[in-house]
């Protein structure tokens, strides 16, 4: 089990590695200028190579390279060409304020999907429920996730008003956890919220319906039935053994659901990771956009390990060797 | 993590449709295509995505005729205005955008680039992943290898962000936001494909046609594709969804092609131009559109998956 | 509309075909065809007006026989490619943002045009022009300094290297349930950050904090490492002067200024000025500044310092300020930029000034109207009134909402929780928001932010001084504005300083109207021609 | 309630006993009705073991889940099934609640793939426990723990895996748990039939010392005619879909009158009696019809070395003789039948006619 763990632990550092590495250099190789903005202001040559030499980014492509991997190492992302400061400083606040959404998101998604599914895999083949669930929620995972956002803001923040359109909190200046505990937040929170739910739920919800209608025939679920406990507890039965794909799909999809959570945050106006990063992209800020992308990629990898063990918690077939 | 042998004896192969007797000579890969496609049409569900789609595709053939205007042309007031924001009229029946351009126009259009991405990234991924896939699941080895650190890798890079930084480096255009779809979603399909032809490449026929002297290449064409076909229709249906998916967000948040019109793009220009929430004229029939679209895919999608799946099917 | 124009592939030069008609010479006796000419405009990153302008402007140019290769490019590689790089293949259509600074008539005289200049990319390079334009700058009398401004605007008028199409009209939108005078423009003029909401703006309610819905977060609190002459951080830290919209500098932290040689500056700062720590504001302070920067030389203030020698304190308000050449935009670009930097809080630092984290160190003192209280990076910012500033405001304090996009921006003005918005709407939207929503109100401000019709001066067509007369006349400005900006800007004046910064712009130039058929007699005149299907021909040689 | 108190509320359940008549079971597939089981009758007196035997697919297991309730929705079901008077066919879920494992408990076809593989074996019994009796999950433990030591696993294996276990050890959990409740009426559907022969006899022996230290009723559903020759007090034989034989299992396996019988006992081993000539293993040549649209007369016709045409046209009625009964139109001519049929022959002549 430990070795196991290590041996993960290590193939996830390789892979950080080469997600690293490959950033690295999509954003070196390319053309985009960082210096743009000052140049349209009328940045000198020699004001500019002191600029380009303060951000790393003169020497060779190698050399930027080792340094960057270095500092890396020590847990220095560099600093924000656009906020003057260390990149850790500028997302940490705004990884927490991700996760806020991300993690009850990917759960309360994932839950209420599985629910779902395993209710329209357990119905009566060909009915009504299992008719209409499958055809809603292919619909709905057609749905794409900004399309999602507009019609809640539409629908509950303009036309209703029942919540704030955008932003994670009136202005105030509550700081650290505590703002996270106020009921305005907890108001701002919802419509996102439901908008990753929404993104995740379909998927998940199918998913789990495959895997109940898969187990629903095995020798197992009959033997549970001819045992005389009640329905649900049947239904129990097959769902909690079509969990083990949900959990193995679950967590390698991050990498897809991730995105997901980009674009929601765009159109809450979310502070999150993600906003950041399309930011930053746009604003040629290298050290901060690899950075957060870094962060993105460590989270699917540990996501990715948590499934791992997750699965053998689940699982009691699974060994780790 | 490997899951303990089980001592139950190993189920023999799934039969497949039943319909095709499978012989020494196969089948070839054309009437395995057609067949899956005939089984995937039996499907209700998956028949409402085909007529959808093909609706789509003769909007988006027709959409230069259909279109009353240009889709750039600004439309003017008598009094030389320009005509903003109008909600639907006879002239423009879905109203005009807060540019004063036609929306009925930029829509019609915005099925063509939908489709172009879809097709040319279900070409490309579906080319990509079935050559990979098949390649790595049937000669193993090396390429099997490389193949796996790859997707091991590739599985790590969070999509739209990937996207977004290298359509954004790369510069907007339809060509690079096809390159860039194509590079992020091969290796799922070739990994899904990969697997399918392991289990195919076990068969006793396989097995028997090798020892009768059969080349790689017979074997792959005649019996290995037409069996992992169902995988490969199955992955290229999903492939398009999640193009025209990704090009959506892309151009939603500005990083479209400025040059072609995409449904994308209308409703980010709505988006930051502040009107999202008041002209649902020229924010419903993209949003719609998209809609109606990518869950035909996914009906489509889910028809073979059900066909994939010999355990989802209906006794 | 015909069915060809409607195709997109067709070629926008078709229409032409009409006009060739009438055209006198035959094919035989014309050139090679003017080749497809690539229009290259900043891609909707930046908005789509650029589009929208290039558009309609090459439908009117095709008209001339000419047909056009689209070509968008991202702001970024526009900059560094075009402005700067000097990659402009045929015509580019862009706009120069209203900074403060180019009030000065030298940013569009030299800046733009002058041989080697480094934003010179229409690439057009004449001698004595260029002569007259860095002459103009060396000229510390105003009144002798206009008349050769005003000569240079002539010169160029006549050779036409790129012209102005329109100028931009900003506009703000702000809550008038709430707030009252957020816009008079004085003391701070327009240009003085078009998005500052005025110091002079007075609560109606008794919420005194004035929340200004914005797009993007503030970079910094470190001056030094700060371009941005508009920016957030001038609320917190004191200029010398600023800018007012008749183009005139007026004084602010400095109460005079006067030019004891063409060289030198004497420099008299307002008497009882305090930091936000409650330390007095002297000439030490002021040097201090000057010196450090000069000694440091901070990248990103680079374009506006490079003339700075050094200064040197005369009394507790008087200091002199040392020029390494003769230089009247001293004036109007330095005195409204440079800052005053507290001695005593960086004096004994020893690290790297331009790195430092103020915030985190606590550092954030000025002598400005605001001061530093808090910051959550990419949401809010929040400043304090500092009551014992000259300027104080009426109200308690600042709010800047980092919304990152239009529609919340929108929405956080329909709500009520923003106050103030400006720029980052689009202004026709805030123009719409106004009239659709009675608590709020909405102004326009013209500036003189320009979009540009750039040609390469260096290759045909262009280096032809007809072709580019007959483009100039069959460029519509009035339909980039109307189509283009939907309405919010305006047709630019002749010559390359625009109307909007006053005295500076020469309004002697006589305007050139929009007329496709002068253009088509001023290319023919010149010896092209039209071939069957109305294609433009250069003249036989 | 205690464990004591459990134990002897469940040892006070008497026998039950169970009469089966007119069963039809049709299941609707893609391809039309098809008829698995037809008008199938039987009785299992109170405390008695009754055999049910036939090749795979000619019904048995379709009657073993028709009394358990668990065919597919939508199958066509007919008859009755009388538990001590009460018929449990067509009962709804909620109702079948009360009568399954209550009173009628299945040891399953195959162990291997019946217990769920992410609970624990004991898990599994004490659910079945807790589902009918009001006790906690102590008790139900402790009494689970009583129903492994019956079948002779160690208590302390409860809390193991199915996965963990051999086929031989799964199958005795199963039947742990199909005694955990003392139903009156066990139904055991093949329960060696994945098992090597030692193991199968074990098994047995251990199904037989229960059955006679509980006194339980017991249908037991298997292929193999030794097995019911040693437990079965009744033998009920069926082929396709009906029972074409049925009586005392002395008689039927003793003097069988209905051809099919007769196959069947050919193409098992018997014990050789010493000096005796070895008896040939005879196989059936042929296959089970299609039951979609099954022959018009006998269906085992296809396959009778006896046939004559009235077993191609018309179906056969049931002759009694005595407590045993046969579905053949020449009862009266099983004499001769069985000397013929003990020919390999007689049967090698129908392989080649075939």
């Amino acid at each position: 089990m430990r070795a196991y763990i290590l041996r993960r632990l290590a193939q996830s550092v390789l892979v950080v590695w080469a997600v690293t590495t490959i950033m690295f250099f999509m954003f070196r190789v390319m053309p985009a200028d960082p210096t743009a903005i000052l140049l349209e202001r009328g940045l000198t040559d020699e004001a500019r190579q002191a600029l380009l030499e303060r951000w790393g980014l003169t020497g060779s492509l190698w050399d930027q390279y080792i340094a960057y991997l270095g500092n890396l190492l020590q847990g220095d992302f560099g600093a924000s060409f656009f906020y003057r400061k260390p990149v850790w400083e500028v997302l940490f606040p705004l990884i927490v304020n991700t996760l806020w959404i991300a993690v009850p998101g990917l759960l309360l998604g994932a839950a209420i999907g599985a629910a779902i599914g395993t209710a329209v895999g357990w119905a009566r083949r060909g009915g009504k429920l299992e008719r209409s669930g499958i055809f809603l929620a292919t619909v709905i995972r057609g749905v794409p996730n900004f399309v999602i956002g507009i019609a809640l803001l539409t629908v509950f923040s303009s036309t209703l008003g029942w919540f704030p359109g955008f932003g994670m909190g009136d202005p105030g200046e509550t700081t650290g956890f505590a703002r996270y505990l106020t009921l305005d937040f907890l108001h701002h929170l919802t419509l996102p919220l439901v908008a990753v739910i929404i993104y995740f739920l379909p998927e998940n919800l199918l998913l789990m319906r495959s895997g109940v209608v898969e187990n629903r025939t095995e020798d197992y679920i009959e033997l549970v039935r001819a045992k005389g406990v009640p329905q649900r507890r049947v239904a129990w039965h097959a769902a909690r053994n079509s969990m083990l794909p949900l959990i193995t799909w679950l967590f390698p999809a991050l990498a897809e659901t991730i995105a997901g959570i980009v674009v929601i945050e765009i159109v809450f106006s979310w502070p999150g990771v993600g906003r950041e990063l399309v930011l930053a992209v746009t604003r040629q800020d290298y050290p901060l956009a690899q950075a957060a992308f870094f962060l993105l990629a460590v989270m699917i990898v540990l996501a990715n390990l948590a499934a791992d063990l997750v699965y053998g918690k689940l699982d009691p077939r699974v060994v780790y060797k | 993590m490997t899951v303990a042998p089980d001592p139950a004896p190993v189920p023999g192969p799934v039969s497949s449709s039943g319909a095709t007797p499978i012989t020494i000579r196969g089948r070839s890969p054309w009437a395995a295509a057609w067949d899956s496609l005939r089984l995937m049409m039996r499907d209700s569900f998956a028949l409402i995505g085909v007529v959808v789609l093909s609706v789509f595709v003769v909007l988006a053939v027709l959409a230069p005729w259909l279109a009353p205007y240009d889709p750039f042309q600004a439309m003017m007031t008598e009094a030389g205005r320009l005509n903003r924001l109008s909600p639907p009229t006879a002239a423009n029946p879905f109203g005009t955008t807060g540019f004063g351009q036609d929306v009925l126009s930029q829509f019609l259009y915005g099925f063509r680039v939908a489709l172009m991405v879809g097709l040319v990234a279900a070409v490309a991924v579906g080319f990509i992943s079935t050559l990979f896939g098949v390649l790595s699941g049937y000669f193993g080895g090396l390429v099997d290898d490389v193949l796996m650190r790859i997707t091991d890798v590739a599985l790590s890079i969070p999509t739209l962000p990937f996207a977004i930084v290298a359509v954004a480096l790369l510069g907007p255009s339809i060509e690079n936001i096809i390159l860039v779809i194509t590079i992020l979603f091969w290796r799922n399909g070739a990994r899904i494909i990969r697997s399918a032809v392991l289990t195919e490449k076990e068969r006793v026929y396989v097995k028997w046609a090798r020892a009768a002297g059969a080349s790689h290449f017979h074997i792959i064409m005649r019996h290995i594709l037409p069996n992992v076909f169902r995988v490969v229709f199955l992955w290229i249906t999903m492939s398009v969804a999640f193009a025209i998916l990704t090009e959506a967000s892309l151009s939603f948040l500005g990083l479209g092609d400025p040059k072609a019109i995409s449904w994308g793009q209308m409703l980010n220009t709505a988006f930051s131009s502040g009107n999202l929430r008041t002209a649902w004229w020229w924010v419903v029939p993209p949003s719609v559109a998209l809609v109606l679209l990518v869950s035909s895919l996914y009906l489509i999608g889910r028809a073979y998956e059900e066909q994939t799946n010999p355990r989802l099917r209906r006794r | 509309m015909t069915t060809a124009v409607r195709r997109l592939a067709a070629p926008l030069w078709l229409p032409a075909g009409l006009f060739a008609l009438c055209g006198s010479a035959m094919a035989q006796d014309l050139g090679e065809p003017v080749p497809e000419l690539q229009i290259a405009y900043y891609a909707t990153d930046m908005g789509p007006m650029y589009e929208q302008s290039a558009r309609v402007m090459s439908e009117e140019w095709a008209k001339l026989g000419l047909s056009f290769q689209m070509q968008p490019v991202q702001f970024s590689s526009f900059i560094s490619n075009i402005i700067v790089g000097g990659g402009l293949e045929d015509m580019a259509v862009f706009t120069v943002g209203a900074d403060p600074d180019r009030v000065d008539p030298t940013y569009w005289l030299h800046d733009l045009g002058a041989c080697g200049a480094r934003r010179n990319g229409a690439k057009w390079c004449d001698e004595a022009y260029t002569e007259i334009v860095q002459r103009q700058r060396e000229i510390v009398d105003p009144v002798e300094r206009l008349k050769v401004v005003h000569d240079a605007q002539q010169y160029f008028y006549d050779t036409m290297p790129w012209w102005p199409a329109t100028n931009t009209v900003y506009g703000i939108l702000w809550n008038s349930d709430k707030w009252e005078n957020v816009t008079s423009p004085a003391p701070v003029a327009a240009h003085e950050g078009l998005v500052d909401p005025w110091l002079s703006a007075r609560p109606l309610t008794d919420d005194r904090i004035l929340d200004w819905a914005h797009y993007e977060d503030v970079t910094t609190y470190n001056p030094l490492a700060e371009e941005g002459a508009v920016g957030w951080i001038r609320f917190v830290y004191d200029t010398f002067a600023k800018n007012n919209s008749d183009g005139d500098t007026v004084p602010w932290a400095a109460s005079a200024w006067e030019f004891t040689d063409p060289q030198t500056v004497k420099i008299t700062l307002r008497e009882g000025m305090t930091f936000h720590d409650g330390e007095p504001v002297s000439a030490d302070d002021a040097v201090f500044t000057i010196n450090t920067i000069v000694e440091l030389q901070p990248p990103a203030m680079s374009s506006r310092i490079g003339n700075l020698a050094g200064a040197e304190k005369v009394d507790d308000l008087t200091f002199n300020v040392s020029l390494k050449t003769p230089d009247a935009s001293f004036v109007t670009t330095v005195l409204p930029y440079v800052f005053i930097l507290p001695e005593h809080v960086w004096a004994d630092y020893d690290g790297d000034m331009i790195a430092r984290d103020v915030v985190a160190e606590n550092a954030v003192i000025g002598s400005g109207p605001f001061k530093f209280r808090s910051w959550r990076v990419n949401e809010t910012h929040q400043l304090d009134a500092f009551k014992e500033h000259f300027h104080a405001p009426e109200y308690d304090g600042l709010r800047r909402l980092a919304l990152g996009q239009a529609d919340a921006i929108r929405s956080a003005m329909l709500d009520g929780t923003g106050d103030i918005a400006s720029m980052v709407l689009p202004v026709a939207s805030m123009s719409d928001l106004a009239m659709q929503n009675d608590h709020l109100d909405f102004l326009e401000i013209p500036s003189h932010g320009s979009m540009l019709v750039w040609l390469n001066n260096q290759k045909a067509p262009f280096t032809d001084p007809a072709f580019r007369k007959a483009l100039r006349q069959a460029t519509s400005k009035q339909r980039a504005a109307i189509e283009g900006w939907l309405g919010f800007a305006v047709p630019a004046g002749e010559g390359p300083v625009p109307e909007q910064i006053g005295m500076w712009h020469n309004k002697d130039l006589p305007e050139i109207p929009f007329d496709v058929e002068a253009a088509r007699a001023t290319l023919e005149e010149a010896g092209y021609g039209w071939d069957s299907s109305g294609r433009l021909h250069y003249p036989k040689k | 309630m205690s464990l004591a108190e459990l134990n002897a509320r469940l040892a006070a359940k008497p026998a039950a006993e169970l009469r089966v008549d007119g069963l039809s079971v049709t299941y609707n597939t893609a391809r039309g009705p098809f008829h698995a089981v037809e008008d199938v009758g039987f009785t299992v007196p109170a405390g008695t073991n009754l055999g049910l035997v036939g090749e795979s697919g000619c019904g048995k297991s379709t009657v073993v889940k028709a009394l358990m309730g668990l065919l597919p929705e939508g199958t066509g079901l007919t008859g009755r099934a009388l538990l001590d008077g009460d018929d449990i066919l067509g009962l709804t879920d909620d109702a079948l609640r009360d009568v399954r494992w209550n009173r009628i408990a299945l040891i399953t076809q195959s162990a291997m793939n019946s217990l769920d593989p992410v609970y624990s074996i004991g898990d599994q019994i004490v659910e079945a426990i807790r589902a009918h009796e009001p006790v906690g999950r102590a008790t139900a433990w402790a009494r689970a723990e009583e129903m492994f030591a019956l079948v002779g696993l160690p208590a302390a294996r409860l809390t193991e895996f199915p996965h963990m276990f051999s086929g031989g050890m799964r199958q005795r959990a199963v039947i742990a748990m199909a005694l955990a409740l003392n139903a009156g009426m066990l139904l055991a559907d093949e329960p060696t039939t994945a098992l090597d022969p030692i193991m199968q006899s074990q098994i047995m022996a251990r199904i037989r010392g229960i059955h006679a230290h509980m006194r339980r009723s017991m249908v037991l559903v298997t292929h193999d005619i030794a097995v019911v020759a040693e437990t079965c007090e009744t033998t009920v034989v069926m082929y396709a879909g009906k029972v074409v034989e049925s009586g005392p299992t002395g008689q039927v396996l003793g003097r069988p009158l209905h051809p099919y019988t007769m196959g069947l006992q050919n193409a098992f081993p018997r014990l050789p009696v010493r000096g005796a000539p070895r008896q040939p293993l005879i196989s059936i040549p042929g296959v089970v019809p299609n039951l979609a649209s099954p022959p018009p007369g006998c269906r085992f016709a296809g396959r009778c070395p006896f046939a004559a045409d009235l077993c191609r046209t018309t179906p056969p009625p049931v002759a009694a003789a005595g407590p045993q009964q046969a579905a053949c139109h020449f009862t009266d001519r099983a004499e001769e039948f069985r000397a013929a049929a003990a020919l390999p022959e007689t049967w090698r002549k129908m392989r080649a006619a075939a």
